[in-house]
């Protein structure tokens, strides 16, 4: 298909739309059973399986050691919540600067950053000793009238994260309601309860539209300091510490943007992926990866400045534990990772500064996937060297992730992919209205649509 | 046409007052287990009454418990102490025939224990009585049971019988009484 | 409220019926398991749940012999600290003594006499009765004593004082055997040797750590395990940092730095043997420089006219000038003091070497004075040095053995099957005598080729007595006691010896039933000793107080007017060192050392102490061998490379550790892994250097020189990955352990701080 | 008993006159139902004021709020002091500050969201289906037929497509 | 209204910094590194009195060693004038603790006795902790450990056998603190004296490197050490206010 990449230009009508999206939903091919079910099974598999025995026997399943305390879970985490930054930032972001282009994607992306951050708050629970307790971190009143200890930045991630996964879910939630309600006049049995239920009785009045505006847009402001405060916060669990070479104040402009960066390869990788198993070929166009090629290479570049950064910052500084934490990251047992990350990351990006390449669509899925295969790796990184080469050289140790972890990592994506093809059955992965709203209006004269926005 | 979600509600409440009336149960359930069914008072080897003999025959705690005074823990008398005086007393009760016939195999006997404290808690017997605290304040009254029921000193100070201690009814009284180090974590868990 | 069908109704109740029940049986799952209270049928006396009783008694794992007191709760052994009151141990204790409990606890112990069926490979043991195995043992002892053929029993233990040496002794005597063999891996026979031959005492000095401000260390570390490392360490202590304004120096002089040499200010590599020339070296200056003036100066400077600073820098690879500097501060820092032995003491010239240290000392008159060295009086109870075995005593015996003379062998505690190198052929010794009687505890690689294991106590089920040698310049002993009820179905080894006796009918002679009898039999004639308060108190109240204070002693002391027999002036020289194999096809010798953990292997069923990271390399669990860092470069190995250690007797493979101060035609293995029994945190770990030790023996005492075999290195090629538990050794200028110049120390002149030690030639 | 009038539009545009010349014609509780936001219906039929940013003001301000009293009175509450810093710390206190101070906001916008645009909707309302697809729809209640036939005339001037008749709902 | 007024009132008294001075008692070590010989019966007398495990040879391989105390060497220059130093290593009770403030459920924090404690019960395993501490003395439960019968009749009962999924640290062997506070009560002592407790390191050291006491009697052994010329405290440059000082080495 090649349509120029304009939106004015769909030669679509709202009952095309409604038929494709809806189709999406409630037509279910054995392929999408399939995916299911080996996603489900993965998830299962590689990420329930070797969780459950890790509570079993012990945090011990994992690679961990004396000065390699945290390990893989903790990255994966930092990735996940990563990758959250996608969607509902952009979304937020594009909604406030009224970017037309946003609308055929955020919705995926929104789903996106629910189930990153659904995946990351597992990983909480598998990372932690006694996820059993796990409540303790949480403020309620209890008999041993103790509380958590709020000086703690892990208590900011609680609370942040709390909140950011409430506030996303209302955004996707909020944002869906028309289409829920158009979804509702289409089906019946238990998928018209469903949608009844969810569209809350939406029968897009002037007035419901008027409010669901403003709702959106105040949602859309509180977000965005939130989205960015999360990420800062996750970084001050390290940068609160007095670890050499985790210790720094660009830690938390650094997360967000590597934050920022990874999720929107990641909308990259999703969109792909949507766009050819759902047949959105005509909602997700050259004009979407474009612009986020453009974006991404902003985002790479920023990037790779803050990394330069801290290395000149560590070399410059001189002592002893900085340096040999900057020695070990770049020439150490996991130096070939480091220059892995910076290939995928700093120098495969560079690729996007063509027109051309932003708008092939293989091409971008493979970078998409490299910069976060690169990201993760950036995240492994910033945690085994900074501990494997602390203050007492004595102490000093290799981290080596166990087989159970990497199943356990390979297992999430799984479960990620399983919620979000479980989200593609319920949810209009395209947001109806709003593509609606980009395409020419019905015009007076019925028989000839012209082109251009209503006034 | 007209719309609204009561339709859809309708169809959900059968489903609906089923996870209701489910989640009502297991909490009644669980309620009436934790009230009704009288506190962790188990059976003993021998039916040895503590109403008979500290309350009936007021025979200080702290002579059997005599380790109570000086030890971390209060101690469980030896079968001989038992003995010393069931060689003269009740000789001809069938509980005691039972304890004799222990004391005759040289075999101790496997009193159940009821006021448990779980392995990482640090309680200091000795500091408690020294410090005036009526052995009833934290078992309850001992000397109106005839089998030992778990009790525990409520939030208001009085004893409540079938309610296992709590961190927090420790905590309570330690404040009310300002002990010294009284709310360090250290000064019980160890 | 809206309509509800029966049917929906129904379905409710039954629902919420079943979700009660589940809450209620949640809350029943819910509740704590269990527990009892088992009280005691008679109260104890000596002991109340919750509280802890203290026991006093004497640690046995090493011949140190501290005091020991053992923290028991309700009835089980729950810590061992050393004895306050005890004057050796003074209420410290090293790690191998605190994993005692770990011997007591050792899930591998021996729960039962055994008895061994089949014969080879499909040798096993089956379990047996106390009857049964005594009667076998006892009707075989019986017999050759009425045949008068008694002689024919060889009983080999460990190295025991005391009681129970005296009771063996007694039992050997009532068969008329003279088969006594104590035997020690690490014994230090030739210490022994020398002050017989220099001082003609025939038990140790007491070597005043405490008080002295210089110390000469050939070879000996004392930290470690030369003779009494916890005394040893709290004398260096006290010499550090225990006086006002002084400061104690040490110096040690090894080809391998060991836990004494990193704790020393100044540790110096001279070749391997050569330590008594050095210190021959020392003394030739002292007198040379006048700083001697006794009346027999003249015999000495002839005895000493060989050992020119410039031969003896020549022979040892020391300098000249550090030679010098040694000697003059040996004379000037006084009180001053040279001690020698470990592997200095293990060459071919291990007497001559540990002579020529004590000829330090008797120059600049160090003997019998505060900080220097002073004579022990005899101890109080049994001495028994006679028995010492040797090397070359065991392998007599295993000659015997060969040629049948030997019919029944009693082995307590010791392992020579482990300890003796593999060319002694102790184990097809033992194959040739009819039977063999193991009163081990353990399954070690000796107890596995007995018949008959009759199971002793450990020591802290056991009831026996110490009296430590080296003593602490006055009369020491100590009480052991029982401080747990025994474990297992064990005897005490004094009461399996006094069953023994009597069943080969003498028990007219040796009339005691336990052990405990015997102790109190003896410790009589100690009491009667004493002043007349405490024979007013009569025996009882002694034992009590004895027992209660861990540790008896008497104001005496040893000989204190020494005069140099001057016979021995003439005899003075050390040979240079013969190593077995040639230089060409053996470049290294190899430098094997007691394990500062396992000790000669006894500590390696303890995990404790294979979890114990060796204090100089990190090491646990596990055999490696030190190499010299640039020695290592050139053969292009690093750590965890595994090689081939290549004696003419015997060859090992092991890891590779680099190892920054050690010579570099030396390689070092510690002794005390390899074991192929002894349970299950011992067995098949590590290799066990003493295999390929080749029999070179030091010809006064007979001993074996451990130091003396020549090996090479060869690289396999493999690696493994060298379990430790440091990371990278070095401080990169993060000036974490600080150093300052000094304070209120006495700090030598800056011009002799400043030399370097200079090249070494290999 | 009323009914509503309802005409479908195939264009905003013809919608929005429709709703007006319904307006000028004195029916009142006038609405459009549109698949899309259409721009201009304020013009017709009057400004629109939400309530909404109040809510969310004031969530955020008792969110703030509550969000420190939750640091520092549990932090009073059983004072447990930590690296040497004081009880009340403000710095990570007011991290704390700021994250309810959203979170309280967020939620209060949906609430202020439901309240004002009176969903859910627990009676029943009148609903076009086809105005979730392509129709725009305006609906005017009726008192009576008279009312309807008014109604009908001015709708099929503005060139609905279709005008229906539905029951009254119960608001 | 008495929820507010107990607010205010902490909040008055809670703002500032600074709460040394109300310590009871402030346990403190100071380490004589030209005493210590590196014979780790420091290590073992731990081992032994707080119950750790025994992890087996490939849990050390894969760096999980278990060791309250460890005693850390320092190689210095190259052979024949190379130089190893010892140095004990263990929990330095910061008064500004880094591991501290991390905890999300506050299962170590510092008690009035100058202490940095750790709740094994209330520990959720976040090993944020082990992370923060620049020390890296705090040591992990892995799994549950276990010992092989009938070692376990060693184990002491003044102290909880940790599970999996707890960190541990040295505690200055707070049971020894406890009965010697105890002791010191029925004594009708109000205080502990100095000699009255020494944490099991201190109690084995054979040559007296280590010393224990409460620095704020100013006539204790620990207190006339810790200000010796030689005081310097390890990585004192990150401001942890540590307990543990260390006497440095003599190089003469």
């Amino acid at each position: 298909m090649h349509r120029p990449m304009t939106t004015e230009t769909f030669k679509l009508g709202y009952n095309d739309i409604h038929d494709d999206v809806i189709r999406s939903i409630v037509k279910t091919g054995p392929k999408y059973y399939i995916a299911l079910a080996t996603a489900g099974g993965t998830t299962l598999l590689c990420f329930f399986f070797p969780w459950f025995y890790q509570l079993y026997y012990g945090i011990g399943a994992a690679g961990m050691n004396h000065p390699g305390v945290w390990g893989t879970y903790l990255a994966s985490f930092i990735f996940w919540i990563g990758l959250s930054h996608s969607g509902t930032l952009l979304s937020c972001v594009l909604h406030l600067t009224n970017s037309s282009w946003r609308k055929a994607m955020y919705r995926s992306a929104e789903a996106m950053t629910l189930f990153s951050l659904v995946v990351a708050a597992t990983y909480v629970m598998v990372h932690v000793g006694r996820p059993w307790f796990i409540h303790w971190a949480v403020p309620y009143p209890n008999q041993m009238e103790l509380w958590p200890n709020f000086r703690s930045p892990l208590m900011f991630d609680v609370m942040a994260i709390a909140t950011y996964i409430t506030g996303s879910t209302i955004f996707i939630y909020m944002g869906s309601i028309p289409d829920f309600a158009a979804v509702r006049d289409r089906t019946s049995g238990w998928r018209n309860t469903m949608y009844t239920l969810l569209s809350l009785g939406w029968r897009g009045t002037d007035k419901e539209w008027h409010r669901l505006h403003w709702a959106y847009t105040f949602l859309a402001v509180l977000i965005i300091p939130l989205a960015v405060s999360v990420h800062s916060i996750v970084s001050w669990d390290f940068a609160m510490s007095i670890v050499p070479s985790l210790h720094q104040t660009i830690f938390a402009p650094y997360f967000v943007v590597g934050a920022i960066y990874s999720g929107t390869a990641g909308i990259v990788t999703v969109m792909f992926v949507l766009r050819k198993s759902m047949g959105f070929e005509q909602y997700i166009t050259k004009l979407h990866f474009d612009n986020l090629g453009k974006l991404l290479l902003v985002l790479s570049l920023i990037w790779t400045y803050i990394n330069g950064v801290e290395l000149f910052t560590a070399w410059y500084s001189g002592t002893s534990e900085e340096y040999e934490a900057l020695n070990y990251k770049l020439f150490g047992y996991y130096s070939w990772l480091y220059w892995e990350m910076i290939i995928f990351c700093a120098v495969l990006p560079m690729l996007m500064f063509s027109t051309r390449f932003r708008t092939s669509f293989v091409p971008m899925l493979i970078l998409s996937i490299a910069i976060n295969i690169g990201m993760y790796t950036e995240r492994f990184l910033i945690i085994a060297t900074s501990l494997s080469r602390q203050y007492l050289p004595d102490a000093w140790g290799t981290y080596v992730p166990s087989p159970v972890e990497i199943s356990i990592m390979l297992g999430s994506f799984a479960l990620f992919t399983t919620l979000f093809l479980v989200f593609v059955k319920i949810f209009p992965s395209v947001s109806m209205y709003e593509v609606k709203e980009t395409m020419a209006t019905p015009k007076m004269e019925p028989a000839a649509p012209a082109a251009g926005s209503p006034a | 046409m007209n719309i609204s979600i009561v339709p859809a509600l309708k169809v959900l409440r059968p489903a609906a007052m089923l996870v209701i009336v489910v989640l009502v149960g297991l909490v009644l359930g669980y309620w009436a287990n934790a009230t009704f069914v009288p506190g962790y008072s188990p059976e003993q080897p021998i039916a040895f009454s503590h109403k008979i003999h500290a309350g009936d025959n007021e025979i200080p705690c702290l002579y059997c418990h005599t380790q109570a005074r000086r030890s971390p823990s209060a101690g469980v008398p030896a079968v001989s102490k038992c003995v010393g005086c069931h060689l003269e007393v009740a000789t001809e009760k069938p509980q005691i025939r039972l304890l004799m016939s222990y004391w005759e195999n040289r075999e101790p006997i496997p009193w159940i224990k009821v006021h448990d404290l779980p392995d990482f808690v640090h309680f200091t017997h000795k500091r408690h009585v020294l410090a005036n605290i009526e052995c009833q304040t934290c078992h309850g009254p001992v000397e109106t049971m005839d089998r030992i029921t778990v009790s525990s000193r409520a939030v208001n100070g009085s004893a409540q019988v079938g309610k296992p201690w709590k961190m927090g009814l420790c905590l309570n009284c330690h404040r009310e009484n300002e002990v010294v180090n009284g709310t360090d974590c250290w000064t019980c868990h160890k | 409220m809206p309509n509800i069908d029966r049917r929906e109704f129904l379905k409710l109740v039954g629902a919420g019926g079943v979700s009660v029940g589940a809450g209620f049986m949640l809350r029943e799952a819910n509740k704590d398991p269990r527990e009892y209270l088992i009280p005691h049928v008679l109260a104890p006396e000596d002991s109340s749940s919750g509280l802890s009783t203290w026991y006093n008694s004497v640690c046995s794992m090493c011949p140190a012999g501290c005091g020991i007191s053992v923290r028991t709760y309700e009835g089980r052994a729950k810590k061992i600290e050393g004895n306050p009151s005890h004057p050796v141990s003074q209420g410290r204790l090293c790690s191998l003594g605190q994993a005692g409990l770990q011997a007591l606890y050792n899930p591998d112990r021996l729960t039962a006499p055994m008895r061994r069926t089949g014969a080879g490979d499909s040798a096993s043991f089956e379990e047996i009765t106390w009857e049964q195995g005594l009667k076998q043992v006892g009707d075989r002892l019986d017999l050759l004593r009425a045949a008068r053929r008694g002689n024919r029993v060889a009983f080999l233990t460990e190295g025991v004082r005391g009681h129970l040496a005296q009771l063996f002794e007694s039992f050997m005597r009532q068969l008329g055997s003279p088969r006594l063999l104590h035997y020690d891996f690490d014994h230090p026979h030739t210490l022994y040797a020398a002050n017989q031959q220099f001082f003609g005492e025939n038990h140790l000095p007491y070597y005043d750590l405490q008080n002295t401000r210089l110390l000469l260390s050939f070879g000996a570390d004392y930290l470690n395990n030369w003779i009494s490392p916890v005394h040893h360490s709290l004398g260096f202590g006290e010499s550090r940092h225990g006086r006002p304004d002084i400061r104690g120096r040490f110096v040690q002089i090894e080809p391998r730095m060991s836990m004494s040499g990193a704790a020393a200010d100044e540790w110096i590599a001279a070749k391997p043997g050569t330590e008594g020339i050095l210190a021959l070296g020392l003394a030739h200056h002292i007198v040379a420089e006048g700083n001697y003036s006794g009346a027999d100066r003249g015999a000495w400077v002839t005895a000493l006219a060989d050992y020119t600073p410039a031969a003896v820098a020549e022979q040892t690879g020391v300098p000249p000038t550090t030679i010098t500097r040694l000697a003059d501060s040996f004379v000037d820092t006084a009180p001053s003091l040279a001690i020698g032995g470990g592997a200095a003491g293990n060459h071919s010239n291990g007497v001559d070497t540990l002579v020529a240290v004590n000829v330090l000392n008797y120059l600049v008159g160090n003997i019998g004075q505060e900080g220097g060295l002073v004579f022990n009086p005899a101890p109080a109870g049994p001495a028994l040095q006679q028995h010492r075995a040797t090397y070359s005593t065991m392998l007599e015996l295993a000659e015997a053995a060969r040629q049948g003379e030997i019919d029944v062998l009693i082995i307590n505690g010791t392992n020579p099957v482990f300890t003796l190198p593999p060319t002694a052929e102790f184990a097809q010794a033992l194959a040739q005598i009819p039977l063999v009687v193991s009163l081990s505890s353990f399954l070690d690689e000796t107890a596995a080729l007995a018949d008959v294991i009759l199971p002793s106590h450990t020591y802290l089920e056991s009831w026996g007595d110490d009296f430590p040698e080296p003593g602490v310049g006055f009369s020491v002993g100590a009480v052991s006691q029982p401080v747990v009820s025994p474990l297992y179905n064990t005897r005490g080894t004094g009461d399996i010896i006094l069953d023994l006796a009597r069943r080969m009918g003498s028990a007219e002679v040796m009339p005691w039933n336990s052990m405990e009898e015997f102790l109190k039999y003896g410790w009589r004639r100690i009491y009667q000793r004493g002043d007349p308060e405490t024979l007013a108190q009569g025996f009882d109240a002694f034992w009590t107080s004895v027992l209660k204070a861990g540790a008896w002693g008497e104001t005496s002391s040893g000989n204190t007017a020494f005069t140099l027999n001057p016979d021995v002036i003439a005899g003075i020289g050390v040979a240079p060192p013969e190593f077995s194999g040639s230089e060409e096809d053996y470049p290294f010798i190899l430098h094997p050392y007691l394990s500062p953990n396992l000790h000669d292997g006894r500590g390696a069923n303890l995990p404790w102490m294979q979890e114990l990271p060796d204090p100089m390399t990190s090491v646990v669990y596990g055999s490696w061998v030190e190499i010299n860092p640039e020695t290592a470069e050139q053969m292009g190995l690093t750590e965890g490379d595994l090689v081939d250690i290549q004696s003419p007797h015997g060859q090992l493979q092991v890891p590779v550790y680099i190892y920054p101060a050690i010579m570099p035609n030396v390689v070092a293995m510690p002794i005390g892994q390899g074991h192929r029994e002894y349970g299950r945190y011992a067995k098949d770990r590590g290799v066990n250097p003493i295999e390929i030790l080749s029999p070179q023996i030091e010809p006064i005492t007979g001993n074996l020189a451990t130091s003396a075999t020549r090996v090479s290195v060869t690289a396999t090629g493999k690696r493994v990955k060298l379990v430790k538990t440091g990371g990278t050794s070095r401080d990169l200028g993060r000036d974490i352990v600080q150093t300052t110049g000094g304070l209120g120390v006495e700090v030598t002149s800056a011009a002799d701080n400043s030399i370097p030690i200079t090249e070494v030639t290999t | 008993m009323t009914s509503n009038v309802v005409g479908l539009f195939h264009d905003p545009e013809s919608a929005l006159t429709a709703a007006g010349q319904l307006k000028g014609a004195g029916f009142e509780s006038l609405e459009i139902m549109s698949p899309v936001p259409i721009h201009g219906v304020e013009e017709v039929l009057g400004k629109k004021k939400s309530v909404i940013k109040n809510f969310t003001f004031m969530g955020a301000l008792i969110g703030g709020i509550s969000g420190f009293a939750l640091a520092a009175g549990t932090a009073i509450a059983w004072p447990h002091p930590v690296g040497g810093r004081p009880i009340i710390t403000m710095p990570p206190f007011l991290i704390i500050t700021y994250e309810l101070t959203i979170l309280f906001g967020i939620l209060a916008t949906v609430l202020g969201f439901f309240i004002s645009s009176r969903l859910p909707a627990f009676r029943n309302r009148v609903y076009v289906p086809e105005s979730a697809v392509d129709k725009f729809v305006v609906t005017a209640p009726c008192d009576d037929a008279e009312h309807f036939k008014r109604a009908e005339a001015i709708l099929n001037d503005a060139g609905a497509e279709q005008v229906r008749e539905i029951g009254g709902s119960d608001l | 209204m008495s929820l507010f007024s107990r607010f205010m009132d902490g909040w008055r008294k809670y703002r500032k910094p600074g709460y040394y001075d109300e310590f009871d008692y402030h346990w403190t070590m100071t380490i004589d590194l030209d005493k210590c010989t590196g014979c780790e019966a420091c290590v073992t007398a731990c081992q032994a009195e707080n119950n750790i495990p025994i992890v087996g040879e490939e849990e050390i391989a894969k760096g999980r060693e278990m060791q309250w105390i460890r005693v850390e060497r320092y190689w210095e220059g190259e052979y024949p004038n190379a130089k190893l130093s010892f140095i004990p290593m263990m929990c330095q009770h910061c008064d500004a603790a880094p591991c501290e403030t991390v905890c999300p459920v506050g299962a170590t924090y510092h008690n009035q006795d100058g202490l940095n404690t750790q709740i094994y019960n209330r520990c959720i395993g976040t090993r944020a902790c082990a992370v923060y501490c620049p020390y890296e003395v705090r040591y992990f439960n892995y799994y549950d450990h276990e010992w092989d019968s009938p070692l376990e009749q060693q184990l002491n009962p003044e102290v909880t056998v940790r599970g999996k999924g707890v960190m541990e640290k040295c505690t200055f062997c707070i049971q020894r603190i406890r009965e010697a506070k105890d002791v010191a009560k029925d004594d009708d002592r109000r205080r502990v004296q100095d000699g009255d407790v020494q944490p099991a390191c201190v109690q084995s050291c054979p040559s007296k490197a280590l010393v224990f006491g409460d620095r704020k009697d100013t006539e204790s052994q620990v207190y006339q050490s810790m200000n010796d010329p030689r005081n310097y405290r390890v990585l004192d440059e990150l401001n942890t206010d540590s307990s543990v000082f260390y006497l440095k080495k003599v190089d003469a």
